[in-house]
């Protein structure tokens, strides 16, 4: 079959790829791009170990073809912090033990990226809603709930403080 | 699983029998059907392609029709392969009585299906089923119009 | 020197971050950046990759495989079938349990999802469809899907292999379909008990059949380099040394030329013990081709085709005096091992220590019988996320108990209390023959029923069953209860072995010149956190800092020989071996500060990070200093360098146990059922990291929540799984989950070096009769005894609907 | 899970998307959302050689209300129609169904053409729009034409849409009165057990105006017309509301599957059935 040429930009860097039309964005993302941080754990759209932000929403890279991803801005779970400056997210994950295994923890950490995006300050149960498309086999969610919790609440004082330093 | 419904076919008992085994109007009839053949051996391969939505599977099988208490009962049965999507099984016991000018057709259908049909599909099989039992009749019936006049 | 003070004991125990610290993982920076190192990330030069055509049909007759169209495809490189692998004599493969299964289907296909050929190719898509292009004939036989109709006389013979075969790998066979019979106990004295009793109660209790279901599936890269004659299989592999010698005696490759790697594992529960088809095929098809192939499966073929557990059919009586004390326990089973028998269980226990079976109550006598039968079903009966059938034999006498306690009139909560083993009866021997080594079940439970406030619970029931009664309320309120034992640290090497494996584990310690120091394991971390709770053991026993120690798993070529993770045997076993080693390293270091510090051997004493002499602390040698010492002194009678390995055989089991209580409230009408409460307190011996094992213990319940209230691999009769995929394998997300209290008491394990017990699978086995207890008891006062699990909304109706409750 | 090959298309005009789908016919599939298809595609139960990709088609997204009026585009996601503070002004129950939707991910992309078009009884969209008797525009070969989502389904993934056809909007008028959602299913992103959607206006607890459908409660959506016959007009008591699940329950016709047996989901659709129609009257 023909292959096709996709652009997109991922975690700020341009990208083009010549792939079968067919081919997952997920297979996209980490075999040909090598961003291996989003995993497959079922294939059908239901567990979001797959999940990052496309064009500022969070989905599973398991069910978008990557025709269906041209020109779009991805973010990968590679791209939210730096070993020298971690995420919020990530910090407080580790803090909290909200990971295990750690198969989950990207689709995790990168649907309550955008979560915290869509709610800033949020109550316990909208952050179980929130995360509500991504499973994990080994925590028992209370921890990822409390991590997720953490997070919120220190990137709203870095927020504040930030504020404070502009004013 | 098995469905019963009866429907009325405009046409004698003797001639809604004889269709019934003609294949050519047994291969317009069956839905998706794209071949019915009669092999060396008199048993009839089919191919045929199963549509339902975003489904779409091709079947490749045998049909026997079971004429021994004729005519007045017909069984047809078919089987597939349809690879990767699994198999199916289906049939349809009838029941032809005479009324006048035209015929009762009454019929129990049949259906089994194994793999990832079965496994992904179950919700459906039953009303997809039934679904294909109708078209089925439904199409026998309109050819037996047309051919009335 | 006077002038700089000495950090006292306590700080300077806890500058190293040793037994009993919340220590934080070193294993999340990798993961939460992305960067962790999953069997799938690997990616080698000229890598190709395989995958299965699998059999649509549960059971029927392989006439013919048609590959060609499948070879014409550009970009498939090769499709095996049996007919390949005959030759080298790898189409058949054996099993952890002394029996045989396929590789690839010969001749015939005996479950759903079976693996008929292995198609490699480029790259997945084409690999794929390759697959789709393997034509296969089947020529469909009859199925059996239950187990108590595999054996009988006109059933169709699943494995013709061994059709003839009066003997088995466990004893007579008497039926074709009929694998084995194991006994355990006292049958005629316990039938005599029976026979005598004031009261019996008689129930059939069924544990269904499950899967671990982990969120990675299995998979692995095999790569044969033919210049060094070298194999190297990265993979999802709980036990990486086993697969080593098993790979060694099927293929006949030296096992020195064999190298097994696990890498990060994506959770095990269970699944990952096993050796798949999947393994050999990628190991041949590598050999073949001369490149490296990948292979991982997907969920639909996880859940269809890989080890599934459970389904166990238990019918149990169970006798005691008017007054609740009992006397006498019975138990047959019906084991439903599918198509083969691929249990991970030790050689001598084919029912696994189904024989725990009289749980934490001293029981004067009992008897158990277990027959294992094949079905068209998947094969495994691999333990999932317990010790070998201890959630299965924990569940049954659970319910059990409860069942008695009806029987009786009498509370269970107090029945339990009445039976359990007392404190001062430890050790304790049981009348199947295990010996506990430790616990305070009284105490455990008069801390459960204080915290949750049991009364006040049974009042709140009474008033909302008035409730109901009165028709102002359509819900039920039931309380679980559960005092669970368990059995784990699979074990000592007098009874415990996998294929001839004792299942001793080793650790490998060395010390750097700077101080630091690294240590290998023959068990391998998925999702435990061995990295950090290992140095932790190691931290307290040598006084270096955990940040300063690196552990290593899952590598054969370096790690010491072990037997793997899985059964919580990770902690009392090789924790064990690693404290050993670590003392081993002391004695040494003894002996070099002795010499430094110019004393008799005698004469210095441990201080939690250093060596002193007696009487005068402030001559010291610190951990740091020894260590130097030992790679640049000449020391008399003493070799360089600082290194130790131990193989540690455990004397006995380890025997965690735990009080859970469970409330939920159920809505009749429905089936959908609420839950309110779940506490859970766990006996595990000392607690290295109480994070960790709180981390544990909310997974570990979810999973119960999960197989008690709905997850399940269902067949319909013409064998298919009805339950393929995470819509219909029910894995509760964060939004049905809910929040978890944890408490503990602390009986260490005396013989265990630093009395540690393991934790990871207690939840689960308590967690589940806690669940389906709560279920049953809400259901209790309108004379519901028994029902199976899972309690989903429509089998928690049913139950509703059977007792009269909707009108 | 891998698709076979086909080749992709995303054109940004409805013209050429409909003119490449009677090209290819039987061939071709649209895609939109791609959360029912993408799974099928994977599992290779279906055999699509030309795949449309609808995204680049602007006309056919965003939501408009004008009067009394109500016009979704096809292309409009379930997380638009949860966020459109207007749309939930006007039409509250579109968001609470929404809600109730698979996942938070799923819903980014899963369109509401996609889930009335696609004809599984189990989507939740296509009860909601009989509920709301609103009209599908659907666009061919042969021009535009208008068809009542209480005329549209036909059974399992059987629809009035022609091949060749392409949904591209969905209007209805504001509904006014009490409005309730109602969804039984085993945990989030399940289908329902049983769901029930109800819309009533109530005057002097008098019942002036009423519907009520059903999702996967049969191979189709089901609309009640009998038992929105017998509660209009009615003075609204207990033994009405049972005589109306009734009606309500004869006209469904379930199949069991995993979430469980035909006598229970009847059961439990009387119990969603009351639920919804005791919410929307508190709420009307």
């Amino acid at each position: 079959m023909e292959k096709i040429n996709v652009s997109m930009k991922v975690n700020g860097k341009e990208e083009s790829l010549t792939v079968e039309p067919r081919t997952l964005l997920v297979h996209a993302l980490r075999e040909h791009l090598e961003y291996t941080g989003a995993h497959i754990g079922c294939s059908s759209s239901h567990c979001g170990a797959c999940t990052i932000d496309m064009n500022g929403k969070s989905v599973k890279s398991c069910t978008v073809f990557a025709p269906q991803a041209e020109g779009a801005e991805i973010l990968t779970v590679e791209g939210i912090g730096s070993p020298d400056k971690l995420h919020a997210l990530q910090e407080m994950f580790k803090e909290h033990h909200g990971l295990q295994c750690g198969y989950c923890t990207p689709g995790m950490i990168m649907r309550s990226y955008r979560f915290l995006q869509e709610n800033p300050n949020p109550t316990e149960e909208e952050v179980r809603f929130g995360i509500s498309g991504n499973l994990c086999r080994c925590t028992g969610y209370q921890n990822i709930v409390k991590s997720i919790m953490a997070a919120a609440s220190k990137i709203r004082d870095e927020a504040n403080v930030e504020k404070k330093e502009i004013a | 699983m098995e469905l019963n419904d009866e429907i009325t076919i405009p046409a004698k008992l003797e001639l809604v029998y004889k269709s019934l085994n003609d294949l050519e109007v047994l291969k317009s009839c069956i839905p998706g059907c794209e071949e019915l053949i009669e092999e060396d051996d008199g048993k009839l391969s089919a191919k045929v392609v199963l549509k339902v939505g975003p489904i779409k599977a091709k079947f490749k099988g045998k049909v026997s029709l079971d004429l021994s208490n004729g005519p007045t009962r017909y069984s047809l049965v078919g089987e597939g392969d349809g690879g990767v999507a699994g198999f199916a099984k289906g049939g349809a016991d009838v029941e032809l009585i005479e009324d006048g000018d035209e015929t009762i057709l009454k019929y129990v259908a049949k259906s089994e299906v194994k793999g990832k049909i079965a496994q992904l599909g179950s919700r459906l099989i039953l009303s997809t089923a039934k679904k294909l039992a109708k078209t089925f009749f439904e199409n026998f019936k309109e050819l037996m119009e047309k051919e009335k006049k | 020197m006077d002038d700089v003070k000495i950090p006292s004991s306590e700080e300077r125990k806890s500058a190293l971050s040793g037994l009993g610290t919340s220590r934080k993982r070193v294993e999340d920076a990798r993961f939460t950046q992305g960067k962790g190192n999953y069997v799938d990330d690997i990616k080698l030069k000229g890598m190709l990759f395989g995958d299965f055509v699998r059999s649509p049909v549960a059971h029927a007759r392989v006439k013919n495989i048609d590959t060609s169209a499948a070879l014409a495809l550009p970009g498939v490189h090769a499709v095996l079938t049996a007919a390949d692998l005959e030759p080298l004599g790898l189409h058949w493969m054996p099993t952890l349990a002394g029996d045989k299964q396929m590789v690839l289907a010969d001749g015939k296909v005996l479950f759903q999802g079976q693996e008929v050929a292995f198609v490699v190719g480029d790259d997945r898509y084409a690999v794929a469809d390759g697959v789709s292009l393997v034509e296969v004939e089947y020529d469909e036989l009859p199925v059996v899907t239950d187990p108590f109709k595999a054996e009988l006389k006109d059933a169709p013979i699943l494995r013709e292999d061994i059709a003839d075969q009066k003997e088995g790998a466990h004893g007579a066979r008497r039926h074709p379909n009929h694998i084995f019979t194991w006994e355990a106990g006292e049958k005629e004295e316990t039938n005599k008990v029976l026979d005598e009793a004031e009261v019996v109660a008689d129930e059939m209790v069924y544990y269904h059949r499950t899967h671990p279901c982990p969120l990675e599936t299995c998979g692995c890269v095999a790569s044969m380099d033919k210049v060094n004659g070298k194999l190297t299989v990265w993979g999802t592999f709980q036990a990486p040394h086993a697969v080593r010698t098993v790979a060694s005696l099927i293929s006949s490759i030296p096992e020195h030329n064999i190298r097994i790697i696990s890498p990060d594992i994506g959770g095990g529960f269970g699944n990952k013990v096993g050796v798949y088809p999947g393994y050999i095929c990628s190991i041949v098809a590598s050999i073949v081709t001369g490149v490296p192939i990948k292979w991982v499966e997907d969920r639909m073929d996880n859940l269809m085709a890989t080890a599934f557990a459970r389904d166990y059919w238990m019918h149990g009586k169970i006798s005691a005096t008017k007054d609740g004390k009992i006397t006498g326990l019975w138990c047959h089973t019906t084991a439903d091992h599918g198509a083969f028998d691929a249990c991970a269980d030790p050689t001598k226990f084919p029912a696994g220590f189904m024989n725990i079976c009289t749980g934490s109550y001293d029981i004067p006598v009992a008897y158990l019988a277990v027959d294992g039968v094949y079905t068209n079903k998947a094969p495994g009966g691999v333990a999932y996320r317990c010790s070998f059938r201890v959630t299965e034999a924990s569940y049954f006498i659970e319910r059990m108990i409860e069942v008695l306690a009806s029987k009786l009139g009498m509370d269970s909560a107090e029945l339990r209390s009445k039976n359990f083993i007392k404190k001062e009866q430890f050790p304790y021997t049981s009348a199947l023959g295990w010996e506990y080594d430790s616990g305070d079940y009284h105490q455990a439970w008069e801390k459960a029923m204080t915290s949750v406030n049991y009364k006040q619970l049974r009042e709140d029931q009474k008033k909302q069953l008035q409730l109901f009664k009165e028709g102002k309320s359509r819900k039920l309120m039931g309380i679980g209860l559960s005092h669970f034992t368990e059995i784990v640290g699979a074990g000592p090497v007098k009874n415990c072995d996998i294929l001839g494996l004792g299942m001793f584990d080793a650790c490998e310690i060395r010390i750097h010149p700077t101080g630091s120091a690294i240590a290998r394991l023959g068990t391998i971390s998925q999702g435990q956190g061995h990295a950090t709770t290992f140095a932790q053991i190691l931290a307290s026993e040598i006084g270096i800092p955990a940040s300063d120690i690196t552990l290593e798993e899952g590598d054969t070529d370096t790690a010491p020989y072990g037997l793997g993770t899985y059964g919580s045997r990770s902690t009392p076993v090789a924790g064990a071996a690693t404290a050993m080693a670590g003392r081993k390293i002391r004695a040494k270091a003894q002996m070099i500060a002795a010499y430094l510090l110019e004393v008799h051997d005698d004469d210095v004493e441990w201080d939690v990070d250093r060596f002193s002499v007696k009487g005068a602390p402030e001559k010291f040698k610190t951990m740091k200093e020894i260590a130097f010492a030992s790679y640049n002194q000449a020391i008399p009678g003493v070799e360089p360098g600082l290194e130790a390995v131990s193989y540690y055989d455990p004397p006995n089991m380890t025997y965690p146990n735990g009080a859970y209580v469970v409330v939920m409230e159920i809505d009749v009408d429905t089936g959908v059922s609420d839950i309110k409460k779940v506490y859970a307190l766990d006996d595990c011996g000392t607690r290295i990291n109480p994070m960790i094992i709180e981390g544990q213990v909310h997974g570990g319940l979810t999973e119960a929540l999960a197989i008690s209230m709905g997850q399940e691999i269902a067949y319909d009769e013409q064998g298919n799984v009805m339950t393929g995929t995470l819509m219909d394998f029910f894995i509760p997300t964060a939004w049905e989950t809910p929040t978890y209290e944890t408490d503990y008491t602390e009986t260490p394990s005396p013989h265990h070096p630093i009395g540690a017990k393991g934790v990871g699978e207690s939840p689960n086995v308590g967690g589940v009769s806690a669940f389906s207890n709560a279920v049953h008891d809400a259901f209790k006062p309108f004379g519901l005894t028994q029902a199976h699990m899972p309690h989903d909304h429509w089998r928690v109706w049913k139950i509703a609907k059977d007792l009269g409750l909707h009108n | 899970m891998i698709p076979s090959a086909f080749t992709f298309y995303k054109p940004d005009n409805i013209e050429k998307a409909v003119s490449l789908m009677s090209d290819f016919g039987d061939e071709a599939r649209v895609i939109a959302g791609g959360h029912s298809l993408i799974p099928v595609m994977k599992q290779r139960l279906t055999d699509i050689k030309h795949l449309i990709d609808l995204s680049g088609i602007n006309e056919i997204k965003g939501i408009d209300i004008t009067g009394n009026q109500i016009s979704i585009g096809a292309m409009t996601t379930q997380v638009e129609l949860i966020n459109n503070e207007e749309l939930f002004k006007k039409a509250p129950i579109i968001r609470e169904a929404s809600l109730q939707i698979a996942d938070p991910q799923v819903r980014n992309l899963g369109t509401i053409g996609g889930n009335v078009a696609n004809g599984d009884p189990a989507n939740d969209m296509p009860g909601l729009m009989q509920l709301l008797d609103a009209t599908y525009k659907l666009s061919g070969k042969n021009g535009v034409r208008e068809v009542k989502a209480r005329d549209f389904y036909e059974g399992a993934y059987f629809t009035a849409r022609d091949d060749d056809e392409i949904l591209i909007s969905i209007s209805f008028e504001v509904p006014s009165g009490g409005y309730a959602y109602e969804k039984q299913k085993r945990k989030i992103g399940d289908y329902a057990t049983a769901a029930a959607g109800v819309i009533i206006r109530v005057e002097n607890n008098k019942c002036s105006s009423a519907s009520i459908a059903l999702t996967n409660l049969s191979d189709t959506p089901v609309y009640c017309d009998k038992a929105v016959e017998i509660i209009v007009g009615k003075e609204i008591d207990n033994d009405l509301l049972d005589q109306v699940t009734k009606a309500c329950v004869d006209q469904s016709d379930p199949v069991a599957d995993q979430r469980g047996p035909v006598e229970f989901k009847k059961y439990v659709a009387g119990i969603v059935i009351k639920k919804a129609l005791n919410r929307a009257i508190e709420r009307s």
